[in-house]
């Protein structure tokens, strides 16, 4: 495609914009479509742990009820308090889904598919990653209300602090593989996965990545921000109509981002099941195509943590700043230290 | 203690009260004023120790306010029902028992709600179901509001 | 009132009935979004709440229909569910709560203290007797309290009210 | 934050509003919260949002009417409510319940209890955070609806009481239907225990939080299992029997943390001794008669009577003044929800916010109750 593109527009600078909108174009419509589907695999995995059947009259099976739920609030009143920061309030759904969309370009969907493949693609990830805080800070801000306020006070302290576990988890990962871009990390796994290397630090780091980033996205058992029963919605509580349908997408599209992160650096991206040496084994697994691979693996860590929103109970706040700073955080310390020393000696294959 | 023997301490502890056993308790009616040195005894000596006021309201007689009181011991299990009269209904005052039994306090806010009897030093009186600027008081029997559709 | 009248259209307008093809068709899709996703709002005050909790448990499973997220704040709510009396002092607060919903929003008035006051008609002080006093209702459900299926039939009565609606099409007089 | 929003006052504190709409009350009660940060340094009850004067209307309403006007006070124990109307009628006529109608009065009501324990399992889950708690809890709680609906006539608000009996007979397949739905309920008790009193994030949102202590229970006049869990024995069905509860084998549940962890462990406790009591009667449910000798229209004698039961939440007790006529002079309900809430400003002050949510799930208030 780029040197059909390349033909057809000689100028370098029209070809890049041009390369940008078309990806750009294919990302969202893939993004929202994405969304979609989580939206009603979630309420199917809810089911599912309820024991009922779900969304089962709109379209299909169902499949059309999150259609008809953005179209609804596509058409809903927009809406904006008048006690409210008007800028601010209309500015933060932006930016939270904004973050969520940067964070996915460096992950590699199949083998040679990526958006940008940058060489700090583990830095850059949890960089931008972070900067979903200041969006939910502004809306729970710039709503005046108080119970968003709170809510937004609270996303504050959690989600700095698990950032820096998820940070200490994925650098015991980038010690052994020896590189931060996502693809040398996927190619290192190419004689096995690490979390089936049987490293112990490789397993600690993947249980506190998960435990974090399920914190960092706002999910249960760590949904404080939002806490219905607590603060009937924390940041978006006054938020209404598409602006919330904005809020609901990033969440979805940050789970996406979370698990397709753990399944790249723990499980192996899109690299195929390969044992050791065992060619004959390997070439078989080869046929699988590996953008199945990756989805599949993606898919698996998300239906984890959809599992998770619905078995736990909330954690209070100061139990919530607890786990981190008194268990998750020294642990993954040590246990970047074990990785280095690991690495060091030269222990790991 | 049985209730004969309640008896008999209550007119030891004060003998302007009265006594009324038709019911399954002792009655005892006493003048408002006396309320709370009564009920202060009631609670703290140790063989009558009436620690819990499981029900307090009022009774409207038309011609004069009757407080109820009903005390039971959780140590000696013995129940008593102490009643004060109000007798002033345009302006009616009581001692509040905030101070000697917790559970008073909104109990007495219901009471001021519906029946429009003041406590005296009660931490924090307000109209605890209806609305402040309500007229009258609707458990009284003379309370009229053109809103009520009558049976 | 009448724009149409003072207004002259530069070139010919040809009369539809209901506003032509491509607006009816949109008109149908807004319709068939809007009532099959309608969020109820968390909002309970008396039995006839307890009942709504069992409309969404597993035997009848509201969420079969759409009707599934709750929510807790009105902002975000299409369906306010009134369930149980509404005294003097509650009616100030359902009416912000209803005035706080972004519109299109949408009313059931579920049990009969709910319709009339029901069985705190007569001799009582502080009940409103019937909430079309305050807020304007699309469906009533009779009942003390009313059963789930009556809940789930006003239900689907309230969706099939909805797909009548119009967004862009005229209002025919 | 619907009412009210009065901002930081002079002293620098953060005034919350929890209600009268707010997903965890239960209803429209209003928490007046004073926060400083997440901790709660004072709470204010206001009620009356749903005040409906019941004591007033019952003034008016004969003997025979009142009683089902209370089972939209606490509408999870309809039919417990309902019985101490009857009892205190009959007590003051001094009517004799035929055994019949006190058996099945007594299995109504402990099958009352067990599904309204199951709500207040439902809703604790739901409360902090746990939706799927809610479901299993609901599955037995439609059978016991179900098997309510079949007798009575309505699956919440029973109206089965008439002063000196009940009102119809049970239906030929009642004892075979309670079985069911006692098997059905043990078979699946076991998965509570499972989704929620195992996990280590509930038990730590609860232990330790929220303590109550035996003196506070009474001095405040908490009564239930609110009062069991801190160490105070006041089961009515013990204390001062009604309705055959003496001839009963059963355990008081009481617990001596006093937090809401004891609550809740005496909650789950007392539903599994509703079951030992409905299985030593529902075998032998005596025959005959199933209304007492009353007449048409009641009349009570000039006096005042007083009849307590135990409810789902506590100590239940309702005082009738007569003056001769049909109707009663002067009615007043002593609600166990209505003591319970006043000691919720004390147990929750210097706790955090999510901890006051704790604590009203585990004391479990019905606001209806409260206002009456």
């Amino acid at each position: 495609m780029h040197t059909w593109l390349k033909n057809a527009i000689p100028n370098a600078t029209g070809l890049l914009i041009t390369e940008m909108v078309i990806t750009g174009v294919i990302l969202l419509v893939f993004l929202i479509l994405l969304a979609f589907f989580l939206g009603y695999m979630e309420r199917k995995v809810a089911a599912f742990m309820e024991i009922r059947l779900g969304p089962n009259r709109v379209g299909p099976k169902g499949t059309l009820q999150i259609v008809a739920d953005t179209l609804k609030l596509l058409f809903k009143e927009g809406f904006t308090p008048d006690a409210a920061d008007k800028f601010l309030f209309n500015l933060a759904p932006g930016i939270i889904i904004t973050t969520a969309l940067l964070a996915i370009a460096p992950v590699a969907f199949a083998r040679d598919f990526q958006i940008w493949d940058i060489n700090i693609g583990v830095l850059y990830i949890s960089s931008v990653s972070s900067m979903a805080v200041i969006g939910i800070l502004m809306a729970g801000w710039s709503s005046s209300n108080k119970y968003s306020l709170i809510g937004a006070m609270r996303s504050g302290a959690q989600i700095v602090s698990y950032e820096l576990s998820i940070g200490l988890s994925l650098i015991s990962i980038v010690i052994l593989s020896g590189s931060l871009s996502l693809n040398d990390i996927v190619e290192s796994q190419a004689n096995g996965w690490w979390i089936l290397k049987g490293h112990i630090p490789v397993v600690i780091a993947f249980v506190i990545f998960i435990i974090a980033s399920t914190a960092e996205i706002n999910r249960a058992p760590f949904d404080l921000v939002e806490a219905d029963q607590e603060l009937t919605g924390g940041f978006n509580t006054e938020y209404a109509g598409m602006k919330f349908a904005m809020f609901l997408m990033a969440e979805y599209i940050n789970l996406f981002v979370v698990s397709a992160v753990a399944a790249t650096i723990f499980l192996g991206g899109w690299m195929p099941f390969h044992l050791g040496n065992l060619t004959g084994f390997n070439h078989i697994m080869d046929f699988i195509p590996s953008s199945i691979w990756f989805f599949g693996k993606t898919f698996f860590i998300i239906f984890i943590i959809m599992q998770f929103r619905w078995t736990f109970p909330r954690l209070r706040i100061d139990q919530l700043l607890n786990l981190e700073w008194k268990y998750l955080l020294p642990i993954s310390m040590v246990n970047v230290l074990l990785a280095t020393l690991m690495a060091i000696m030269g222990w790991h294959f | 203690m049985t209730t004969e023997e309640l008896k008999q301490v209550m007119t030891d502890l004060l003998p302007s009260s009265t006594f009324d056993e038709t019911g399954e308790f002792l009655n005892v009616i006493i003048p408002s004023e006396e309320l709370l040195p009564v009920m202060k005894t009631l609670r703290n000596r140790e063989d009558l120790f009436f620690d819990y006021l499981f029900c307090l309201t009022c009774v409207d007689w038309k011609d004069h306010l009757m407080m109820v009181y009903f005390l039971n011991s959780r140590t000696h299990n013995h129940t008593i029902v102490i009643k004060a009269k109000i007798t002033d209904t345009i302006n009616p005052q009581i001692e509040s028992l905030f101070s000697i039994w917790p559970t008073a306090e909104l109990n007495e806010d219901e009471v001021f709600d519906l029946f429009g009897v003041k406590f005296l030093n009660h931490p924090n009186l307000r109209r605890l179901f209806l609305e402040e600027d309500w007229v009258g008081y609707p458990l009284r029997k003379n309370y009229e509001d053109e809103h009520m559709i009558e049976l | 009132m009448d724009v149409k009248d003072k207004m002259e259209f530069p070139g010919q307008v040809h009369e539809t009935p209901d506003g032509g093809f491509i607006l009816s068709k949109l008109d149908d899709i807004i319709n068939w979004a809007r009532s099959n996703s309608l969020w109820p709002l968390a909002f309970g005050t008396s039995c006839c709440a307890i009942e709504m909790m069992q409309t969404v448990n597993a035997k009848y499973d509201w969420s079969r229909f759409g009707f599934e997220v709750m929510r807790a704040t009105p902002r975000q709510a299409d369906l306010i569910i009134v369930s149980g009396t509404i005294t003097m002092k509650m009616a100030p607060v359902l009416k912000r709560l209803y005035d706080q919903m972004p519109d299109p929003k949408y009313v059931i008035a579920m049990g009969a203290c709910t319709i009339s006051g029901g069985p705190f008609f007569y001799n009582t002080y502080s009940v409103v007797k019937g909430i079309d006093h305050i807020i304007p209702v699309d469906v009533f459900i009779p009942g003390c309290p009313p059963r789930p299926e009556a809940l789930l039939h006003s239900m689907i009565t309230l969706q099939e009210k909805i797909k009548h609606e119009t967004y862009f099409k005229k209002e025919t007089k | 934050m619907l009412f009210e929003p009065d901002h930081y006052n002079e002293e620098g504190e953060f005034v919350v509003n929890m209600g009268p709409q707010h997903p965890s009350t239960h209803g429209v009660l209003r928490l007046k919260v004073w926060l400083d940060g997440e901790t709660i340094k004072k709470v204010e009850p206001h009620l009356g949002y749903i005040h409906r004067s019941i004591e007033k209307m019952t003034e008016s309403l004969s003997y025979r009417q009142f009683i089902y006007v209370t089972s939209r006070m606490d509408y999870l124990s309809a039919h417990i409510n309902n019985q101490v109307c009857a009892l205190v009628v009959e007590k003051a006529l001094q009517v004799e319940v035929p055994a019949r109608a006190q058996a099945i009065r007594v299995i109504l009501a402990e099958l009352t209890r067990i599904s309204s324990h199951l709500l207040w399992f439902a809703s604790i889950g739901l409360d902090l955070g746990g939706v799927t708690p809610f479901f299993y809890a609901f599955r037995e709680r439609e059978a016991i609806n179900s098997l309510m609906d079949e007798n009575c006539g309505a699956r919440l608000t029973q109206n089965f009481m008439v002063p000196g009996g009940i009102m119809k007979d049970v239906l030929p397949n009642f004892q075979q239907r309670v079985k069911e739905v006692l098997k059905q309920f043990k078979d699946n008790y076991h998965e509570y225990d499972e989704i929620l009193t195992g996990n280590v994030i509930f038990q730590n949102r609860l232990k330790g939080v929220g303590i109550l202590t035996k003196e506070d229970a009474i001095a405040f006049g908490c009564t239930g299992p609110t009062a069991r869990a801190s160490g105070l024995n006041c089961d009515i069905r013990k204390l001062y029997p009604y309705d055959g509860y003496e001839k009963l084998q059963f355990d008081e549940i009481t617990s001596t943390g006093g937090d809401c962890w004891a609550r809740y462990e005496v909650r789950m406790a007392e539903m599994k001794q509703s079951v030992k009591i409905i299985e030593q009667l529902i075998d032998n449910i005596p025959e005959g008669e199933i209304v007492g000798n009353t007449k048409k229209v009641i009349k009570l004698p000039k006096g005042e009577f007083y009849q307590r039961v135990e409810t789902a939440r506590g100590e239940l007790g309702v005082y009738i003044v007569s003056d001769g006529g049909t109707t009663p002079y002067r009615c007043k309900y002593r609600s166990p929800n209505f003591a319970n809430l006043s000691a919720i400003p004390h147990i929750a002050r210097g706790h955090k916010i999510g901890d006051l949510i704790s604590i009203m799930a585990t004391i479990d208030l019905i606001i209806p109750d409260i206002d009456r």
